[in-house]
């Protein structure tokens, strides 16, 4: 109780320095929506010694450089759903942004977060895999960058270590060959968390897919890419019978579990379908 | 004559206080001192308490005072059947049930306080399924047994007619099971209990309940002032604090309510921020965490219903056969209270000749289930009018006809043989079909509620059961 | 494939509990203002007890509805009232506030009576005015009479209310029983539309028609009926806290999974009403609060079977439950083939 | 433990808080300003909305300490020198509400929508307003306040005259 601390950082590298000193619980507070609920379980035991918030490091920035859209790790979902680059160079990351939750759980909660909580059905990660983005990582001693991909792959260990924190995405801007999708389904219409989302990017050249990003929220322990859909539909024009075929493969590499929200079963039909019909929107 | 404040769109007497946010619940009452109360509750769906020690926690600064169920004075209450212990006494029931509590001066100290409770239990076998806690070999979720007795059966019974006549005279035989499954009332204010002790010896509760007067006297009898608490509880009459509590020294206040919906007829927090303000002296205040609300409090009751109808081509319901069964959970609560109910009028708003109703208290493992609005008609009416479409269906019929068919009318039966008068089902359906633009049969059309003419009917016997006022005592 | 289909459902609900035995009482004193105090110890729950028994009472006396005030707080202060349950406050609290009103009224007029040199029988109150109809000069206000009562005869106004009904318990053997004060009907109408690929349930239209006896503030009927076809919806749609019945893995525990509905979870819900004026209830209401929850469901399920010929008996109608309940008939239906 | 110093509804106000304490313990419990109301704690009803810096917010979710000198607006900070603002009136006179408790979230959900968006569709305020959940009303008489209090700010900006609220209870 007596050596609890709130730290609010103004500088990334201090940040980092004060996380790397270890010592203690210690927890990272963005916007607060995952983060929040957890401590008001008042869990014994389970309140941090350290609290390092992040709202003083002003990492709420979406810009472009050159052919990349870079979006600050503390950007809300409101931020990312409003912003004129996001929708320009990124369309598939603001709708699903602005899909998330309600109004105002998108005006705390952040990309950063998104990413970091790990859960299977974080629709910002189910997007950022879509759009092969990848994650500046910041520590004491400088940054580095990795994929998306490889960071959300385990949904119960971080790649954090002490001392690090997610600075910022960054997203190849959409080209006019790119297309994209996106569809979600919940067990009701407002304010509701994925119960299957699906994001597809895919590459139209000379009338057919040259490539294609499938990825699939919920449907697994983390938001996955599909390895097997790209099989099916590179090389060839877009077409129902492929988009079903594609959608069978991308339920294949489910694995869903039951919960109370729904049955690995239904999942399993549902991400089928939800693939299909994106990829026919894009046909 | 013509009525002026009646009939009229007035605006909602309290419509300012609410859309200025000056509206004072129970969890805005804010009374100086107030100690926050936690629960421990069971961490298993059944099994019996081998250890229970309060001594660590009631060591830690700022912790007032623990309550188990020896500081019960009469731990067992109910509407109508008394067996729901505020707090269990050795054996538990269901997953959450309060086994003690704690009243301290800051939320932190209460949490850690009941950490700090040494509790072992012995986890045994718990039955959720109701046909199979039915079984004469199931484990008991009650020492009484899984299906509650009333009178010398294990059923409410509804009987009209004669049963097998009807089936006899039927030319089609319709068979349907159904499920109604369990809802949470989802009041956006959750429980919350304040009691405060008086200077003059008597306890204010400040609480979101239905019904002051009605939780008042449960209160009374668990505080050990009832009439009517046996034999059982003499012992533990010691227990009440400040010499006699009685009716007249419990002040129940409320009156304004966050949502309702049946969640806050039944008990939940009053009898414990009760007895720990009686054994501290100080205000105690529980207000439950939405996940406590959600699974700990009353819910509507799971529901199994089978319905048989034997329906003649003519479109008539010639007799009924309805088997419920409700999972009440691990306690009685309103649970033959609410089967009654269900009973009474799952046959629906049909005149039918020949019924036969059977409905069950199956005790499971579960949260005690409660009242909830729609109290057991909602199951009924859902299973009752699927079933008359499935009628409807077998024998070729349009669902609207088959429902003008047997609606019934003034001076008709329920089965319950009351004799019915205001009548308005056929008008209803009729003012329904003209706006949804539905034509409807010539006969359907011209029917109306009239009573019918007595020999088109083959009536039961007739038990005259009019109306009694009562100049204001309860019998 | 999207295909549509039409349900049908009826309801009634009787007021009162459900084994009778339960009563209600009410307090009206008048102040020598002329305004009334209601005092009752019904708790308000958002229905609107506290807005309808004041316009009752209000109706009785011949005064303003804005000069009744209500207090409904704890049980020192107020009169018993049996609960805010089984659809029983407008009847039963209403039949105990009117005869409260007419008590105390019948002592306003006796008083005014003396004051204008008449007899009660002649005097009629208006707009919290008492008079002798055509004689505007044999006229006094409720507030002179109650000042004159109260200040110079020392007789506080004051009326009492109770209404109940007679438990009646249930023969052993047939149920035989009388266990309502009254009830109340309805109809319902619902137009669905269901996605056979996915199983979702769309409501495209409900229309729903209420007896409600005679309707004491029609704005809030109109608010128990929304509000209850709403909750209906919910239940029939969304809701189950154990979604593994009887297993009780997974069962709920917050609003996160326990999903109920939203703004943009409502459908189109349209509602009118009628009125069969009920034997015994105040001005001829009758209970309909909770009635209203209970047609959606069997509506719904009535028009997903018009509309893919499936029947869901087992609620809440989940699409996982509509795609498996298609697919056991496609197959049955392939099997016949 | 830490101070905190934000202005509520144009008052400046201290508290000591923990570390994880949420702005709704100290809006409530430290500062007794009482209509946001404990819902879930876990920002899933809206009954705690509230404006941080003119955004909306759950205040129950919010840790207090991330709004260290912010502007907070509740409920009681709407009406400008006792009268109502259009949401309550329209609230108020289309029974947008049943049991209350809902209301100063989804007022306060609505302001902030409106303030952005003046003239919103149905479908727009139903949207906006999906993360406040009511049990009572089936929401109908709410999305239409909203529609009616937008058309009244409307009125209001081209400088119509206002409407009377009839009679203080009629």
């Amino acid at each position: 109780m007596l050596n609890q601390r709130f730290a609010s950082p103004t500088d990334l590298r201090e940040a980092c320095s004060i996380l790397g000193q270890g010592g203690g619980r210690t927890a990272i507070l963005a916007g607060g929506t995952d983060l929040m609920p957890r401590f008001n379980r008042r869990r014994p035991g389970g309140r941090p010694d350290l609290l390092l918030y992040l709202g003083g490091l002003h990492l709420d920035y979406i810009r472009v450089e050159g052919h990349t859209l870079v979006i600050g790790a503390c950007a809300t979902h409101e931020d990312i759903a409003d912003s004129s680059h996001v929708r320009e160079h990124a369309p598939l990351l603001a709708k699903a942004c602005s899909e998330i939750g309600s109004p105002a759980i998108r005006n705390a909660g952040t990309i950063g977060g998104n990413v970091c909580n790990r859960a299977s059905f974080a629709d910002g990660s189910t997007a950022l895999l879509a759009l092969d983005a990848s994650m500046v990582i910041a520590s004491e001693s400088g940054d580095r960058i990795m994929k998306v991909e490889d960071f959300v792959t385990n949904p119960f260990m971080t790649y954090l270590k002490p001392g690090m924190i997610v600075k910022e995405f960054h997203i190849p801007v959409m080209l006019p060959e790119h297309k994209w999708g996106w569809q979600k389904w919940g067990q009701r219409r407002g304010s509701f968390i994925s119960v299957t989302s699906v994001a597809a990017c895919i590459k139209i050249q000379d009338g057919a897919c040259s490539s294609a990003r499938i990825c699939a929220g919920a449907v697994a322990p983390t938001p996955f890419v599909s390895k097997t859909a790209p099989a099916i539909l590179e090389g060839r024009p877009l077409s129902e019978s492929l988009a079903e075929k594609a959608g069978v493969a991308v339920s294949e590499e489910a694995d869903p579990q039951d919960d109370t929200r729904a049955s690995a079963w239904y999942r399993k039909r549902i991400v089928a379908i939800l693939v299909k019909r994106t990829l026919i929107a894009l046909a | 004559m013509e009525l002026k404040a009646v009939g009229k769109e007035k605006r909602r007497y309290e419509g300012l206080d609410h859309v200025t946010g000056t509206t004072r619940y129970v969890d805005d009452v804010i009374v100086p001192g107030t100690h926050v109360v936690k629960a421990l509750r069971s961490p298993v769906h059944k099994g019996r308490i081998i250890r229970l020690d309060t001594t660590r926690a009631e060591q830690l600064p700022g912790v007032a005072g623990i309550i188990t169920a020896a500081d019960v004075p009469c731990n067992s209450y109910g509407f109508l059947t008394l067996d729901q212990p505020v707090m269990a006494e050795t054996d538990v029931r269901y997953k959450g049930e309060p086994i003690a509590a704690v009243a301290a001066q800051t939320e932190d100290a209460a949490i850690e306080a009941v950490e700090l409770i040494d509790l072992e239990i012995e986890e045994q076998t718990p039955v959720f399924d109701v046909l199979e806690a039915m079984k004469p070999d199931a484990p008991k979720v009650r020492p009484e047994g899984n299906i509650l007795q009333i009178g010398d059966k294990n059923y409410r019974s509804v009987v009209f007619g004669d049963i097998e006549r009807g089936f006899d005279e039927a030319d089609e035989v319709v068979e349907s099971d159904y499920l109604f499954p369990s809802q949470e009332h989802a009041c956006i204010e959750t429980q919350v209990s304040l009691a405060v002790p008086e200077s003059d010896g008597r306890l204010t509760i400040y609480s979101v309940t239905q019904a002051l007067y009605f939780l008042l006297r449960q209160m009374n009898r668990i505080l050990g002032q009832g009439n009517d608490v046996s034999e059982r509880w003499s012992g533990r009459m010691q227990y009440s604090y400040r010499g006699t509590l009685g009716y007249c020294d419990i002040k129940y206040v409320g009156g304004t309510v966050g949502g309702g919906f049946g969640g806050k007829t039944d008990l939940h927090a009053d009898p414990i921020t009760a007895l720990l303000a009686l054994k501290t002296g100080k205000p105690c205040k529980w207000r439950w965490t939405r996940e406590e609300e959600t699974l700990f409090s009353t819910r509507h009751s799971p529901w199994l219903m089978s319905f048989k109808d034997g329906v003649k081509k003519d479109g008539r319901i010639v007799a009924r056969e309805v088997r419920s069964i409700h999972d009440a959970g691990a306690h009685t609560g309103m649970s033959s209270y609410v089967v009654d109910k269900h009973c009474f009028y799952v046959i629906g708003p049909y005149h039918i000749p020949n019924v036969l109703v059977k409905g069950y208290v199956v005790y499971t493992n579960r949260t005690p289930t409660g009242a909830i609005r729609g109290f057991g008609l909602t199951p009924g009416t859902f299973a009752s009018e699927i079933q008359i479409d499935k009628v409807a269906e077998r024998i070729g019929m349009d669902p609207w006809e088959i429902r003008f068919i047997n609606a019934v009318r003034n001076g008709d039966q329920l089965a319950t043989r009351r004799k019915l008068d205001s009548v308005y089902l056929i008008e209803t359906m009729q003012a329904l079909a003209e706006w949804a633009g539905v034509t409807l049969p010539e006969k359907c059309a011209r029917a109306n509620s009239d009573p019918r003419e007595a020999e088109v009917w083959p009536l039961a016997e007739t038990m005259e059961a009019p109306l009694e006022w009562t100049g204001g005592t309860v019998s | 494939m999207k295909k549509r289909g039409k349900g049908l459902a009826v309801a009634f609900y009787p007021t009162g509990l459900g084994g009778g035995g339960d009563f209600s009482h009410a307090i009206v004193k008048i102040k020598p203002d002329g305004t009334a105090d209601l005092i009752i110890g019904t708790v308000e729950l958002g229905q609107g007890a506290r807005t309808v028994l004041p316009q009752m009472a209000a109706e009785v006396l011949g005064i303003p509805y804005e000069h009744v005030r209500v207090t409904n707080s704890d049980t020192d202060s107020c009169p018993i009232c049996f609960g805010t349950f089984a659809s029983r406050v407008t009847y039963f609290t209403g039949n105990a506030v009117v005869q409260a009103a007419t008590n105390v009224k019948q002592m306003l007029l006796a008083e005014a009576a003396t004051l204008l040199d008449t007899t009660p029988d002649t005097l009629e109150i208006v707009n919290g005015i008492i008079q002798v109809p055509d004689d505007p000069k044999k006229s006094i206000s409720i507030g002179d009479v109650a000042f004159s009562a109260l200040y110079v005869k020392h007789k506080f106004l004051v009326g009492n209310g109770c209404f109940g009904r007679a438990a009646s318990r249930p023969d052993p053997e047939t149920g035989a029983c009388d266990p309502l004060a009254t009830l109340a009907w309805a109809a319902t109408w619902v137009e669905v539309e269901v996605d056979t690929e996915t199983g979702v349930v769309e409501i495209i239209d409900s229309k729903s028609v209420y007896d409600v006896g005679k309707a004491i503030n029609p704005a809030l009927v109109r608010g128990q009926i929304i509000g209850g076809v709403a909750m209906g919806t919910s239940w029939t749609l969304l809701e189950s806290l154990y979604p593994y019945y009887p297993s009780p893995e997974h069962e709920a525990r917050s609003f996160r999974d326990y999903a109920i509905a939203t703004t943009m979870d409502i459908p189109t819900m349209e509602s009118r009403m009628v009125e069969c004026l009920s034997v015994g209830g105040p001005f001829g209401a009758k209970g309909m609060g909770e009635m209203t929850a209970n047609p959606p469901a069997p509506a719904i399920v009535n028009a997903v079977h018009d509309a893919v010929g499936v029947w869901i008996t087992k609620l809440p109608l989940t699409p996982e439950k509509v795609l498996r309940a298609l697919e056991a008939n496609g197959r049955a239906a392939s099997a016949e083939h | 433990m830490a101070l905190l110093e934000i202005k509520v509804n144009g008052a400046v106000h201290r508290a000591e808080v923990g570390l994880t304490t949420n702005l709704l313990e100290v809006l409530r419990e430290k500062l007794h300003i009482m209509s946001p109301k404990f819902g879930c704690e876990s920002g899933d009803c809206g009954a705690c909305s509230v404006l941080v810096n003119g955004k909306l917010r759950r205040s129950c979710i919010t840790n207090a300490l991330s709004v260290q000198g912010c502007e907070i607006t509740t409920l009681e900070g709407l009406s400008e020198d006792g009268d109502l603002h259009p949401l309550q009136k329209q609230f108020y006179e289309k029974y947008g509400f049943q049991c209350g408790f809902c209301t100063p979230g989804m007022i306060m959900s609505a302001k902030a929508f409106l303030d952005r968006n003046p003239n919103p569709t149905d479908d727009e305020v139903k949207e906006a307003l999906a993360g406040n959940l009511c049990r009572c009303t089936g929401y109908v008489t709410i999305v239409d306040a909203v529609l009616s209090a937008a058309k009244e700010l409307a009125g209001k900006l081209a400088g119509e005259p206002e409407g009377e609220l009839a009679g203080e209870r009629g």
